[in-house]
């Protein structure tokens, strides 16, 4: 039967991958911050309440621990809380529930209780807002162990992602790139499998010369500076990484010793970032293949800038080439 | 259960709008000055030439907040939130203010930084996204605005901690005795931060005045999702006075914060109020409040509006003609047209100043960070 | 400020060790048995066998605790947080519990998890060191240990609301009907997560009762650190009751649990209860509480021994003979000798189980470092 | 004029630092738990409120987001703060405050306000205690732009470097390796000078065949393993880190460009720690010299283990010396 093409947003695809979830399980309830009547300040739940309902798509008071804490105790009692963060810069108040309790309740247990959760958070610059809305926390979740995490970059991803998140038993910190989430692509809606699973990369461009590696909003930019360099005679292998822990390690090494070369793009501060273990893990498997160090693409050492400083701070196209040349020269 | 703790709970909650018997109110939305044997000592000496220096405020600070709005629908402003119906919250409890007593803002209090005597561009360059803040909070002893929901509540707790061991407390001095006052949303009063500060505070009688404007919303989610009771009562959980003012009532609002700013100077903070007052607007420029809140809330709230209320009195009361209200408005439009000209005209730093002020003292990675940036920047001018 | 507020807040504070007049008690440190008109129907059916079996828990659970201090003096324990003083705190909160209620402890309920059913060797499990917890909460309807303060509080609540979507309250239906207790401490009161977990409970009617054990210390700072006020008026901030037990008096402690409990099931949650108490020995065996507190308090406190004043019911009421004592006597040292048996017979699991359960779902991480850790731990092997 | 030599604990030594540092500046304030009458529960402010009285040595409310949101505003009234978190475990709750205000508030206000303020942890393991009480969350902090983030390992360097980061007019996470509180060392203690910046690394021990790097606990552990590679004739240069951010990267570049190889020991989970970012930036700086990869000695991506099982989880001499076997293979 063929499938049903359809041009969704990226956002959309959250809403409608969300919706199947609540519809495949009536465990699956949302927790957040004005995602009920609103639908979210991004519109991500729209409409989800008024088909599920007020305990199912749950309006929480104003706090960020509390909406965290609160899903696990739902957790323990057999629910699968999917919650919401307003903004990046607002997941810090329930940073302790997320490492203490969430990443460790299992271990703790000795398995004997699952925290099935999901923590959605649109995350990264580029939208002109002000301080504390366009961060990239990713490494703070990604370095801690018990957890699960993810960053979806395009609309299909997106869509089977959030569901595949929903289904895994592990808690899992999801990331949406929200400057795109207006972004459309076409893909078939009425499949009934996942293209792939949840922890896996993507190569979405193969290429020889060099692998450009990131996740989330700046894919969108990888493939935009790969076309270029293509016109200008340089083959670049993009891959969306899409799983940030566990890290599909043996996909980016695989490329890596095809190409010998490897530029990490991460919108997050450089130090101690995604691209820095990256550059660690790939430096200790393909030590005699790498023909230079890993460049890392990244966001400066410094607090994210006023927006209309924003693109100087953000990695574009010229900085993701200025990168594949700094790997080419040596 | 103890019988007065059931009672106590057992007080009906005022119905949407109405603040309830427990509110403080001086002036009636019909602009009837009221007596309140508490609190008329507090505008006893207000003279004719002070109510018409409020009335002026309110009026520019709504004419700010209008040039806010339209500055970023014009695309000069990347978001807003507005203040509109919050204007007698915000005057009055800042006109109560001494110069040395400090303030910790959200990101709304416009009105207060205004009277506070702040360049009223400070406000725009968050919003213009010029920088993230960027004014001396000691300039006019008002902080930074806070963008993280509760999180000043423990800075003033702490600045007012330090006040106490400066001993800027209760000595009768008026020019030593210190208050902090704190403002926040009724949304905050969930955060773990907000409660945390009012632990703290009780604890160490921190002289701190928290001022709670109860404008009904925190975005899409009402008042209700908040908290069962009203929310000045929150304090009396944590052992200290919370009261209720009608905070679109300027003479109330001047006087109940005057009570507390005096309270908090003595030693006797820390103290809660709740403004009961409306945010009549969106939540901000990106907001769409049609899609939880109905129109008729908000038209009836407009019978309440704090600025009527003041021109009402002070033209009934013979304290101010119409040549006075003309030229206010002629005023207002001066101000906006200024304050426009001062924000299109607002320059963006340059690229390399990312690093300026990260560190205090020098960091040899804002250097070379710096320095990489102006030799790629560089390279680019070389190429062309 | 509102005149009843102020008289509220002037309500004198009771002294140290006097839980004031608000105390709900139903037997005096003598052994008295007191009437309350609100909570005498609680007790009302309770059979001489009840008393006895509570007199036994009571016992047990204060020689599982001196076994556990022995035990750590000997090295067999990494720490030992001790509970005497608030056995009957424990005891009578926890008999009040339907099996199908839930659970949600600190460090220190181990008197709380006997009465549910728990082998008493699970709480050594995470003071031994040989695992975090490791028992399964569903087994008991009671949850792992928090050590993290005031963590809890906010799964307690959510685990509440689950009950509530579950459809689970005020069905009038007892096997369905159900509650959800969370034990803190006077210290937790002050974290933010506890001030939240008020504030979603309320918000979302949770069948939830919280029952803070206030033992007048957390670790060397007194209660009078976190708050002003007597803790269990922390609730009226927030719009749901409170009210405050004699901690160290099972039939009270058993008659208001029960009450809060069956208020929670119907539908009239949260609810707090503060359980008047004190911690009478160190924080834990790392503390030495002779740093900051007098030996006059602790002496003070020995005279509202909760074991002693049920033994002195009990007695002169005839419900109990010297035969009786003897045999809980005879029973607790047999249940000593066996928990230190098994406290010292308990293994630590192999190094490689450190993988087992750190995930639910396979994780190729784990995989690698297992296998690692096992080539490397092999390689010693070869060597040798 | 002699110095006078004492031999003082490390524990001891912090004490006496922040004697120095109170009576050298009425604004120093200390706050934290327990940390008045107690003086804390490792005792490091024993004695000081006792005699600066309690207005400086502040025992708070059980609420560590209000610790440090508090000591935020006090630095803006001028004063200079200690927060001192009992357990490495229990800086959680003040994670928002730290990440969003501590670090960020100069650079919002361009510079008009300093937040002058050190954040006090003991971390680590290896003392045999519950949960939450031996973790290693330093790479949080590393990855923060706005902070700066040190460790000491050795009481001479303790004693100096708490005074020099309360002096220090940017915020300072000072990590304190809990299991070697009781460690002795014979230093000068009546000297007025420190013998080094607060940001720079240490080299303990010269050595040609490879670079050992680590930070506070592990430095002794190192220091043993490279007297025991000797006796088999590996010649080990060991390096203390000490300041983990900004990191003294020449340093480290410096040694590896000798020895051509590098080992970096941390009880943190490897996965984003900063052996991570070390080896990205030494294999970005050093190429061409390396002769093997950068090995990483790290603890397992697992939560802290129960405390008997701890030794398994630790970088001891045998997992260092295997690092270094490992090193030296290529
Ligand atoms: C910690 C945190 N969470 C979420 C947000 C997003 N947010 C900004 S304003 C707001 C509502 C605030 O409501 P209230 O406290 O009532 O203040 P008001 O905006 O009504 O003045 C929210 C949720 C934030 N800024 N900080
Ligand atoms: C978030 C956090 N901060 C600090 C600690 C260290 N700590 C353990 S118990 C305790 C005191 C707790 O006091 P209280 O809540 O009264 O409970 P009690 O120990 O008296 O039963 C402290 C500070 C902790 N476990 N968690
Ligand atoms: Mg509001
Ligand atoms: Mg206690």
């Amino acid at each position: 039967m063929a499938g049903q093409l359809e041009k969704v947003t990226l956002g959309k695809s959250i809403t409608n991958g969300l919706r199947k979830a609540m519809e495949a399980d009536p465990k699956v309830v949302l927790i957040g911050e004005d995602i009920g009547k609103l639908g979210g300040v991004f519109r991500i739940t729209e409409g989800l309440q008024k088909d599920f309902g007020e305990d199912r798509v749950i309006d929480s008071p104003l706090a960020e621990s509390g909406i965290v804490g609160t899903a696990v105790g739902m957790a323990l009692r057999g629910y699968r809380p999917v919650c919401e963060i307003q903004f990046d810069g607002f997941v810090y108040p329930a940073f302790d529930q997320i490492v203490s309790q969430v990443a460790k309740m299992h271990a703790r247990a000795l398995g004997a209780v699952k925290i099935p959760m999901v923590i959605r958070i649109p995350f990264g610059g580029g939208i002109g807002s002000p301080e504390h809305h366009s961060e990239s926390p990713e490494a703070y979740f990604a370095h801690t162990a018990g957890l699960r995490v993810v960053a979806c970059s395009n609309p299909e991803d997106a869509h089977w992602m959030i569901q595949q998140a929903v289904a895994c038993d592990d808690p899992v910190i999801f990331f949406e790139p929200k400057r795109r989430y207006h972004d459309r692509a076409e893909y078939d809606t009425t499949a009934t499998t996942a293209p792939r699973g949840l922890f896996e990369a993507n190569v979405l461009r193969e290429g020889t010369d060099v692998t450009l590696l990131g996740y989330g909003p700046v894919v969108k930019t990888m493939l935009e500076s790969a076309a270029a360099a293509e016109a200008e005679g340089t083959s670049i292998e993009v891959i969306d990484l899409r799983s940030l822990s566990p890290l599909p390690i043996d996909t980016i090494v695989e490329s890596v010793r095809k190409t010998g070369r490897l530029v990490v793009v991460q919108e997050a501060s450089s130090f101690l970032g995604m691209a820095s273990e990256i550059s660690a893990q790939v430096t200790e498997q393909c030590f005699y293949e790498l023909e230079a160090p890993v460049i890392r693409v990244a966001g400066a050492n410094i607090p994210y800038p006023p927006s209309r400083m924003e693109e100087e701070f953000l990695p574009d196209l010229d900085r993701i080439l200025d990168g594949v040349d700094r790997a080419l020269a040596y | 259960m103890s019988d007065k703790v059931v009672a106590e709970l057992q007080e009906p909650t005022p119905a949407v709008g109405d603040g309830g018997p427990d509110m403080i109110q001086l002036l009636t939305p019909e602009g009837q000055r009221v007596s309140h044997p508490d609190y008329d000592k507090y505008v006893a000496d207000l003279t004719p030439e002070d109510l018409r220096s409020f009335y002026r405020d309110l009026v520019l600070i709504r004419r700010l907040d209008a040039e806010g709005y339209a500055l970023q629908r014009q695309g000069e402003l990347g978001l807003w939130p507005s203040l509109l119906g919050q204007e007698a919250a915000q005057v009055g409890s800042g006109r109560a203010l001494r110069p040395h007593d400090f303030v910790f803002p959200t990101y709304r209090e416009h009105g207060v930084g205004f009277v506070r005597g702040m360049d009223p561009q400070s406000s725009l360059q968050l919003f213009r996204g010029v920088s993230q803040g960027g004014w001396d909070p000691q300039e006019n002893n008002f902080h930074l605005y806070t963008i993280v929901i509760g999180a000043q509540a423990l800075h003033a707790t702490g600045y007012a901690m330090g006040v106490r061991m400066d001993g800027n407390v209760g000595t009768g001095d008026p020019d030593r005795d210190t208050a902090v006052i704190c403002y926040f949303g009724d949304g905050a009063s969930s955060q773990g931060d907000v409660n945390e500060a009012f632990v703290y505070a009780a604890s160490f009688d921190a002289p701190v005045v928290f001022f709670c404007q109860n404008n009904q919303w925190a975005i899409s989610e009402p008042v209700e999702k908040q908290t069962r009771i009203p929310l000045f009562q929150r304090a009396r959980g944590f052992g200290f006075p919370g009261v209720r003012v009608d905070g679109n009532d300027i003479l109330a609002t001047y006087a109940v914060t005057q009570h507390c700013l005096d309270e908090a100077r003595n030693g006797n903070g820390p103290l809660l109020i709740e403004a009961y007052t409306y945010r009549m607007g969106a939540h901000t420029t990106a907001d769409d409040p049609t899609k939880y809140r109905v129109s008729a809330e908000v038209e009836e709230w407009k019978f309440r509006d704090p600025i009527l209320r003041l021109k009402t009195l002070l033209a009934h009361e013979g304290m101010a003609d119409e040549a006075f209200f003309v030229r206010i408005d002629e005023e207002a439009d001066q101000f906006a047209a200024e304050l426009r000209e001062g924000c299109v005209t607002m320059e963006t730093m340059a690229g390399e100043t990312m690093w300026d002020h990260v560190y205090a003292e020098d960091h040899p990675v804002m250097e070379a960070e710096r320095a990489a940036y102006l030799a790629y920047k560089a390279s680019f001018e070389e190429a062309n």
